[in-house]
C-alpha cells in the first residue's frame, strides 16, 4: 500500500493573520465583559441608592494598588516584547517574570480581599445581603461574578506566560518569531483593559 | 509575513504611557471625593475611557500596526455602545 | 514541501495520513474532511431531533393525551429546538459547507487555523454530549429553548446540562467564526479583490462576524443562569431583586442575530446555485453584498421584537418595531435579485434549482410572516401562538433547510465525487414540499385563532388545524427518507462523475479535482474574473 | 378574521388586512413571476441566456418602493397597539394573579374570583401580576396579551369588551407542566348584571348551610384555586405530595434542613397552605408552591381539610 505523506497543517506562517485571530477573540471577550458592564448599568440605574452604599464597602486603597501593579504589568509585557524585537532574550524573561509576579500578586489581594468580605457576610445568598435588600444583593453578586471572571482571566493570563516564558527559554520564541508573545501580551493588556473600568465601577462610587 | 516592517516601540514611550496611566488613575481616584452627584460616574467613564484609549492605542499596538484594527475595535465599540443605548430605551423609561 | 508529488493526487476522501479508519477521519485537520465530520454529527441530530417533531405532532393530532403526557411533551419540544436551533441550523452551513467549500471557493489550501478547526469540531461533539448527557442525569429539561428566568431555575427538572452544553456549543461557534474571518482576510487567492470574491463567502464573511460578535453574550447569559441556579446570586431572580426581562434582553441580543447566522449561509448558497443553473451572472452582486452586510449590522439592534408583550417601555417597543421593519428590506433586496437573475436566462432544471426556487417561494412566506410578526398590533395578537411557530419553521427550515438540500444537492458531486439519483431526487422534493405545506400553512390558521405555543393540550375548536398539520409531518418525513435515502446511496453507489465541473459552475471550487485532493490545488489559481462570468 | 369583541379589534384587524394584503401581493406576485420565468426560459425553450447587466435605478426602486410599504406596515402597528397602552383614567380596576398554574382576579371591593366578570362597554384595567415565574395574559378575542413578570410593579393592561359572552383567556407563556390547562374566561355581563354579581353579599362571606356537604365545598376551593394541578387525588405524584390517604399520616418532612417526623394534622395542613417553604415534605423542592396567604381564607381552609379528610374513606 503506498504511503501517503501526512497532512501537516503549518505549511505557511502568517503571523498578521494569528493576530488577526487573537483580535476576533479580543472582541469576543469585549463583548463578553461588556454584556456584564450593560448588566451593570441597568441595576445600577433600578438601585442608585443600593450600589452607592455597596461602593463603600469596597476598599479603595485595594482597588487602587490592584489597578496600579496591573498597569505596571501591562507595561512590562509591552516592553518585554520590544525585548524580543531586539532580541534581547534575557530582558525580555525579566520583564515577563515581573508580569507573572504581577499576575500572582493581584490574585493574591483578590483572596484576601474576597475573604474579608465573605467573612464579613457579603457573599452571594448570605444572610447579611438578604437583610440589607435587593439592591445589594444585586451588587455583591456583579461584583462577584465580574471580578470572578475577570480573576479567572488573569489565571488563564498566568498560564500563557508560563507556556511563553517557557518557549522564549526554549528559543522558540525569538526576534523573528514572536507572535505568541505579542497576542499573549494583547490578551494580557485586555485583561487590563476590564480591570480599568471595573475598578471605577466597584470601587470609586460613592 | 516576516518581511513586514515592525514598529519597534521603546522602552521609554512605554514608560511614558505608564506614567500617564497613572496620572488618570490618581486623578480618578482624587475625583471621586468631589460632590457632583451623577457626572461623578460620568467623569469616572471619561477617565476610564481615556485610559483604555491609551492602552489599546500604545499598548495594543493600534497606532502602528494595521489600520484594520483600529477600524475593527472602533466597530465593536460602536456595536457594544448601540446596544447599550438601545437597552436603555426599555429601563430609562419603564 | 519535499515529498512525492503523487500524495497531493489522492483525492481527500482516500488520502491515509498518521491515523487509519475512523481515526483518520476524525483526527484530520483537513478542512473537507472536517466540513464532511460536521455534516455526519448534524444528519444524527437532525433525524432525532425530527423525530420528535414527529412525536409532538402526533401528540397534537387529537385533544388531551394521545401518546405522552406533558412532562415528556414540555421536554421534547425542550430538546427539540436545542438540538434544532444550537446543534443544527446555528453551525448549519457554515460548518458544513462553509469548511468545505470556503477554502476551494477562494483559492486556498485549507482554512487559517486547520487544527483550530478539527478542535471546533471536537468542542461540537462535547457540547452535545453534555447537551444529551441530561438524559442520564435526571431528565431532560423543561425550560424551552430559550430557558427563560425564572422558570429556569425553578423548574424542578433537570436544566443544568443543556445550559451548560449550549454554553460549550457557543466555543464552537466563536472558534469556527474567527476561523473564516481571518481565512477570508488574509487566505483569498492571488487576484481575488474583496468585489471579485464569490457571495457564498460574502455570507459567511457576514455571518463570521455575527458569530464572533454575538455569541458570547448567549454565553455569559447562559453561564450567569448556570450560577443563578446553583448559587442564587439574583442577577435575574426577581425573588432576589433581579430582573427577569433583563434575561430576555441579554437572551435575544445573541438570538436574533443567532437568525442571521442560521439564514444568511443559506442565502449564500442560493446565490451561487441560481447563477449556474440559468447559465447567467448574479443579477446586482454588489447589492447582494451590500445587503449581507447591512442585515448582519442592523440585525443586532431588533432583538426586541421577541419581547413586545414582556412588559417593557412602550418606547422601547416602537424603536424595535421600527428597527425590525428596517432589516426586512436587504433581505426584500435579494429575493429580488434572485428573481432577477433567472430572467432570460437558459434555466437548466435540476433537483437543485428545484430547491433553490422553493426555497425562495417558503421563504417569502417565513419572511412576510416575519413582518405581521414585526407590527406591533398585530404581534400582540399572535405572539407565542402557534402563528410563531410556523412563522419559524417556515423561515428557519423552510429557509436554511431548503438551502442546506439545495447546497447538499449543488455540491454533492464534488463532495463525493459521484451524482445522486436525479429522479429519486425530485420525487423526494415534491414529497417534502408538499408535506411541508401542509404542515406548517394550518399552524398560521391556528395561530390567528389564538392557538397559544408550547400547548401540550388544546381547545376542541383548535381541532381541524392540528389533523392536517400532523398528516402533513408524516407526508414531508415521507419525502424526507427518500431525499436522505437517496443521498446516502448516492454517495457509495452512485454513477462516477468524470468531469471537474458537472455542472458548469464559473467559482473555484469547480476547477478542483472531483473530489478535491489533500491539499487542493496544486498551485494556487490567479484570479482575474468576476465570480460570475457568463458569456 | 376570528371573532372579536373589544374595541382594538378594529385597528389590530385593519393592520392584519393591511400587511397581509401587501404580502400577499408580493407572495402572489413574485411566485408567479418565478413560474413564468422557468416556463419561459426554460433551456429547452430558450438555449441561450442572455446576460444583462445590473441596473442602479432597478436596485434603487426595489430598495424604495418595499421600505415605503413597511413604513406603512409600522404605521398601522403602531396606529392599532397605542391604545393598549394608553388605558383611560376611569374603568374597574382588577387585580390578575398569576401562579403555576391558575389565574385569579381581585376587584376593588375585595372579591376575589377565578373568572374575569365584567360589564360590557366598560373600560377594565387589570393589573398584572405573577407570584411565582412568567404567565401571560391573552384573550385573543380582545387582541390583547401582556405577560405577567414577577416583581414588575406597574404591569397593566385594559380592555373595553363590546360584546357580552364567554370568551377564553389563556395563559401563553410557558410556565411548566400545566401551561396548557391554564386557561380561564372572561364572562361580559350587562351592566347591571355585573353590578349585581359584584356586589352580591353572599359572595364576599359565603353563608354554608347546616347540611352542607362541605367536603364537596372543600373540593370546589381545590379545583377552584388550582391545587389539583400539582396534588392528585389517586396517589400519584405530580409536581407536589399526593392529597390522596395522607390525612392522620405521619410524614417525613425537611424543616430548617432537619428532618423530622409529623403528623398530617389541621395544624400541617394550614401551615402548608399558609406558608408552604416552612416544612419540605422530603422528596420534593422548596418553592414550587407559593402561600396562599390572602386568597384562600381561613373558612375556606377548613373546608379543605374536610375534603381531605374525606379521602380517606
Ligand atoms: C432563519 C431564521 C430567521 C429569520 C431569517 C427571520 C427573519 C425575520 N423574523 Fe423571525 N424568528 C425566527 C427565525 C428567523 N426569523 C425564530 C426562530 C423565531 C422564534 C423564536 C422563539 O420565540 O422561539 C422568530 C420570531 C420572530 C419574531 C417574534 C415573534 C414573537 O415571538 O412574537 C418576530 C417579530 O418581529 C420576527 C420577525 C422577523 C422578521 C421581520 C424577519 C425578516 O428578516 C424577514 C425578511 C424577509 C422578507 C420580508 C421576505 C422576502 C421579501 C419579499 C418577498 C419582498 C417583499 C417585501 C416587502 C414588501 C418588505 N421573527
Ligand atoms: C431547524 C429548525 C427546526 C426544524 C427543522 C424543525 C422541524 C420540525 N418541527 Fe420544530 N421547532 C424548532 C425548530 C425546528 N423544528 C424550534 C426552535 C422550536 C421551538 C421550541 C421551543 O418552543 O422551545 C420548535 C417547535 C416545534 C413545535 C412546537 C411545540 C409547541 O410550541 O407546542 C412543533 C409542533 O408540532 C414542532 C414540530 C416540528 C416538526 C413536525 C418538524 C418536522 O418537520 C421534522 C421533520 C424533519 C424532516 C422531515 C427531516 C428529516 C431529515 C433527516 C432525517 C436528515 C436530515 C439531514 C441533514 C441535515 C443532512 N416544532
Ligand atoms: C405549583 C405547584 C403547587 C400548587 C399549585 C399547590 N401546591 Fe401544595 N405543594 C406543592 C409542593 C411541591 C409541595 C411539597 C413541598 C412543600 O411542602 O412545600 C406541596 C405541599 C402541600 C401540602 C403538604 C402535603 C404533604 O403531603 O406534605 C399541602 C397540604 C398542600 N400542598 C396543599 C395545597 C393546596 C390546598 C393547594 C391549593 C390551594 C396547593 N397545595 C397548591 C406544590 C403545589
Ligand atoms: Cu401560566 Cu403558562
Ligand atoms: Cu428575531
Amino acid at each position: 500500500m503506498e504511503k501517503h505523506e501526512e497532512h501537516t497543517a503549518h505549511v505557511h506562517r502568517d503571523d498578521e493573520g494569528d493576530k488577526l485571530g487573537m483580535w476576533l477573540f479580543i472582541f469576543t471577550e469585549l463583548l463578553l465583559f461588556g454584556m456584564l458592564f450593560l448588566m451593570y448599568a441597568v441595576y445600577r440605574h433600578k438601585n442608585p441608592e443600593a450600589f452607592l452604599l455597596g461602593g463603600e464597602e469596597l476598599d479603595v486603597f485595594i482597588g487602587t494598588f490592584n489597578t496600579v501593579i496591573l498597569l505596571i504589568s501591562s507595561a512590562t509585557v509591552a516592553m518585554s516584547i520590544t525585548a524580543i524585537q531586539r532580541g534581547n532574550k534575557k530582558q525580555a524573561l525579566v520583564l515577563l517574570g515581573i508580569t507573572l509576579f504581577i499576575a500572582v500578586l493581584f490574585l493574591v489581594n483578590k483572596y484576601f480581599e474576597w475573604g474579608a468580605k465573605i467573612e464579613y457576610g457579603f457573599y452571594p445568598g448570605s444572610d447579611l445581603l438578604h437583610e440589607l435588600g435587593h439592591g445589594t444583593t444585586l451588587f455583591f453578586g456583579l461584583y462577584y461574578i465580574m471580578s470572578g471572571i475577570h480573576a479567572l482571566h488573569i489565571l488563564i493570563g498566568i498560564g500563557l506566560f508560563i507556556y511563553v516564558v517557557w518557549q522564549i527559554r526554549r528559543d522558540k520564541i525569538h526576534s523573528t518569531d514572536y507572535v505568541w508573545l505579542e497576542n499573549t501580551g494583547l490578551y494580557w493588556h485586555l485583561v487590563d483593559l476590564i480591570w480599568i473600568f471595573l475598578f471605577p465601577l466597584f470601587y470609586l462610587i460613592h | 509575513m516576516s518581511e513586514e516592517k515592525h514598529h519597534i516601540s521603546s522602552y521609554k514611550s512605554h514608560l511614558f504611557v505608564l506614567l500617564a496611566l497613572f496620572v488618570l488613575t490618581g486623578a480618578s481616584v482624587a475625583v471621586t471625593s468631589l460632590e457632583m452627584g451623577p457626572f461623578n460616574t460620568l467623569v469616572a467613564m471619561l477617565i476610564a475611557g481615556g485610559k483604555a484609549a491609551i492602552v489599546l492605542i500604545w499598548f495594543m499596538h493600534l497606532k502602528f500596526d494595521n489600520k484594520l484594527y483600529a477600524i475593527f475595535t472602533t466597530f465593536v465599540l460602536v456595536i457594544f455602545l448601540l446596544v447599550l443605548y438601545v437597552t436603555f430605551f426599555d429601563y430609562s423609561y419603564r | 514541501m519535499s515529498e512525492t508529488t503523487t500524495a497531493k493526487h489522492v483525492s481527500f476522501l482516500e488520502y491515509k495520513g498518521k491515523y487509519k479508519g475512523i481515526l483518520g477521519w476524525i483526527f484530520s485537520t483537513d478542512h473537507k474532511r472536517v466540513g464532511l465530520l460536521y455534516l455526519y454529527t448534524m444528519l444524527v441530530f437532525f433525524s432525532i431531533a425530527a423525530i420528535l417533531g414527529l412525536l409532538m405532532k402526533i401528540q397534537l393530532i387529537a385533544p388531551g393525551y394521545t401518546i405522552m403526557g406533558p412532562q415528556t411533551y414540555n421536554s421534547m419540544f425542550t430538546v427539540h429546538g436545542i438540538i434544532m436551533i444550537f446543534i443544527i441550523v446555528v453551525p448549519g452551513l457554515p460548518a458544513v459547507f462553509g469548511n468545505f467549500f470556503l477554502p476551494l471557493m477562494i483559492g486556498a489550501k485549507d482554512v487559517a487555523f486547520p487544527r483550530l478547526n478539527l478542535a471546533s469540531w471536537w468542542i461540537y461533539i462535547i457540547g452535545i454530549l453534555v447537551v444529551l448527557s441530561s438524559q442520564f442525569l435526571g431528565g431532560w429539561p423543561d425550560t424551552g429553548w430559550t430557558f427563560y428566568a425564572p422558570y429556569s431555575f425553578r423548574t424542578p427538572a433537570n436544566v443544568l446540562p443543556a445550559l451548560f452544553g449550549a454554553f460549550i456549543l457557543g466555543f464552537s461557534s466563536i472558534l469556527t467564526g474567527i476561523n473564516f474571518v481571518v481565512t477570508i482576510h488574509r487566505m483569498r487567492a492571488p487576484g481575488m479583490t474583496w468585489l471579485k470574491m464569490p457571495l457564498f463567502p460574502w455570507t459567511l464573511y457576514a455571518t463570521a462576524w455575527i458569530q464572533v460578535l454575538a455569541t458570547p453574550v448567549i454565553g455569559i447569559t447562559l453561564l450567569l443562569t448556570v450560577m443563578e441556579r446553583v448559587l442564587g446570586v439574583g442577577v435575574f431572580d426577581p425573588a432576589l431583586g433581579g430582573d427577569p426581562i433583563l434575561y430576555q434582553h441579554l437572551f435575544w441580543i445573541y438570538s436574533h442575530p443567532a437568525v442571521y447566522i442560521m439564514i444568511l449561509p443559506g442565502m449564500g448558497a442560493i446565490s451561487e446555485i441560481l447563477p449556474v443553473f440559468s447559465r447567467k451572472s448574479i443579477y446586482g452582486y454588489k447589492a447582494i453584498v451590500l445587503s449581507s452586510l447591512a442585515i448582519a449590522f442592523v440585525g443586532y439592534f431588533v432583538w426586541g421584537h421577541h419581547m413586545f408583550t414582556s412588559g417593557m417601555s412602550g418606547r422601547a417597543l416602537y424603536a424595535f418595531s421600527f428597527l425590525t421593519f428596517l432589516v426586512a428590506i436587504p433581505s426584500a433586496i435579494k429575493v429580488f435579485n434572485w428573481v432577477a437573475t433567472i430572467h432570460k436566462g437558459s434555466l437548466n432544471l435540476q433537483t437543485p434549482f428545484y430547491w433553490a426556487t422553493s426555497f425562495i417561494f417558503v421563504f417569502m412566506i417565513g419572511g412576510l410572516t416575519g413582518l405581521v410578526l414585526g407590527s406591533l398590533a398585530t404581534n400582540v395578537h399572535v405572539h407565542d401562538t402557534h402563528f410563531v411557530v410556523a412563522h419559524f419553521h417556515f423561515i428557519v427550515f423552510g429557509g436554511t433547510g431548503y438551502a442546506f438540500m439545495a447546497a447538499l444537492h449543488y455540491w454533492f458531486p464534488k463532495m463525493f465525487g459521484r451524482m445522486y439519483d436525479a429522479s429519486w431526487a425530485n420525487i423526494g422534493w415534491a414529497t417534502f414540499f408538499g408535506g411541508f405545506l401542509t404542515l406548517y400553512l394550518p399552524m398560521f390558521a391556528l395561530g390567528l385563532q389564538g392557538m397559544p405555543r408550547r400547548y401540550y393540550d388544546y381547545l376542541p375548536e383548535f381541532h381541524t388545524g392540528n389533523i392536517i398539520s400532523s398528516l402533513g409531518a408524516i407526508l414531508m418525513i415521507a419525502g424526507a427518507l427518500i431525499v436522505i435515502t437517496n443521498l446516502v446511496r448516492s454517495s457509495r453507489h452512485g454513477e462516477k462523475v468524470t468531469g471537474k465541473n458537472p455542472w458548469g459552475g464559473r467559482t473555484l471550487e469547480w476547477e478542483s479535482d472531483t473530489p478535491p485532493t489533500l491539499e487542493n490545488w496544486d498551485e494556487i489559481p490567479k484570479v482575474t474574473e468576476g465570480p460570475y462570468d457568463y458569456k | 378574521m376570528i371573532l372579536g369583541a373589544s374595541t382594538f379589534v378594529e385597528g389590530v384587524d385593519n393592520a392584519f388586512i393591511f400587511i397581509l394584503g401587501i404580502s400577499f401581493f408580493f407572495l402572489i406576485g413574485i411566485t408567479l413571476t418565478m413560474i413564468i420565468f422557468i416556463y419561459r426560459y426554460n433551456q429547452k425553450r430558450n438555449p441561450k441566456a442572455t446576460q444583462v447587466k445590473d441596473s442602479v435605478t432597478l436596485e434603487l426602486t426595489w430598495t424604495i418602493i418595499p421600505l415605503i410599504l413597511v413604513l406603512g406596515m409600522f404605521y398601522y402597528g403602531y396606529v392599532g397597539w397605542i391604545p393598549m397602552k394608553s388605558p383611560p383614567d376611569e374603568g374597574i380596576e382588577v387585580t390578575a394573579n398569576a401562579r403555576m398554574w391558575s389565574f385569579n382576579f381581585r376587584y376593588e371591593n375585595g372579591r376575589v374570583s377565578d373568572k374575569l366578570y365584567v360589564p360590557v362597554d366598560t373600560a377594565i384595567i387589570v393589573n398584572l401580576n405573577a407570584l411565582d415565574v412568567l404567565h401571560s395574559f391573552y384573550i385573543p378575542a380582545f387582541r390583547i396579551k401582556e405577560d405577567m413578570v414577577p416583581g414588575l410593579p406597574g404591569n397593566r393592561t385594559w380592555f373595553q369588551a363590546t360584546k357580552t359572552g364567554t370568551f377564553t383567556i389563556f395563559c401563553s407563556e410557558y410556565c411548566g407542566l400545566q401551561h396548557s390547562y391554564m386557561i380561564s374566561e372572561v364572562v361580559v355581563m350587562e351592566q347591571d348584571e355585573f353590578w349585581e354579581w359584584y356586589e352580591d353579599p353572599d359572595a364576599m362571606v359565603p353563608v354554608i348551610p347546616d347540611d352542607a356537604n362541605l367536603a364537596l365545598l372543600g373540593r370546589q376551593v381545590v379545583e377552584r384555586n388550582g391545587c389539583l394541578a400539582c396534588h392528585s387525588l389517586d396517589g400519584s405524584t405530580l409536581i407536589g405530595p399526593t392529597f390522596a390517604g395522607k390525612f392522620g399520616e405521619t410524614i417525613t418532612v425537611i424543616t430548617d434542613g432537619q428532618e423530622r417526623q409529623i403528623v398530617y394534622d389541621e395544624e400541617y395542613v394550614i401551615r402548608s397552605i399558609y406558608d408552604p417553604d416552612y416544612d419540605i415534605t422530603l422528596g420534593f423542592r422548596p418553592g414550587q408552591m407559593l402561600s396562599y396567604e390572602g386568597e384562600i381564607t381561613e373558612q375556606e381552609v377548613e373546608l379543605i381539610i374536610e375534603f381531605l379528610k374525606s379521602l380517606n374513606e
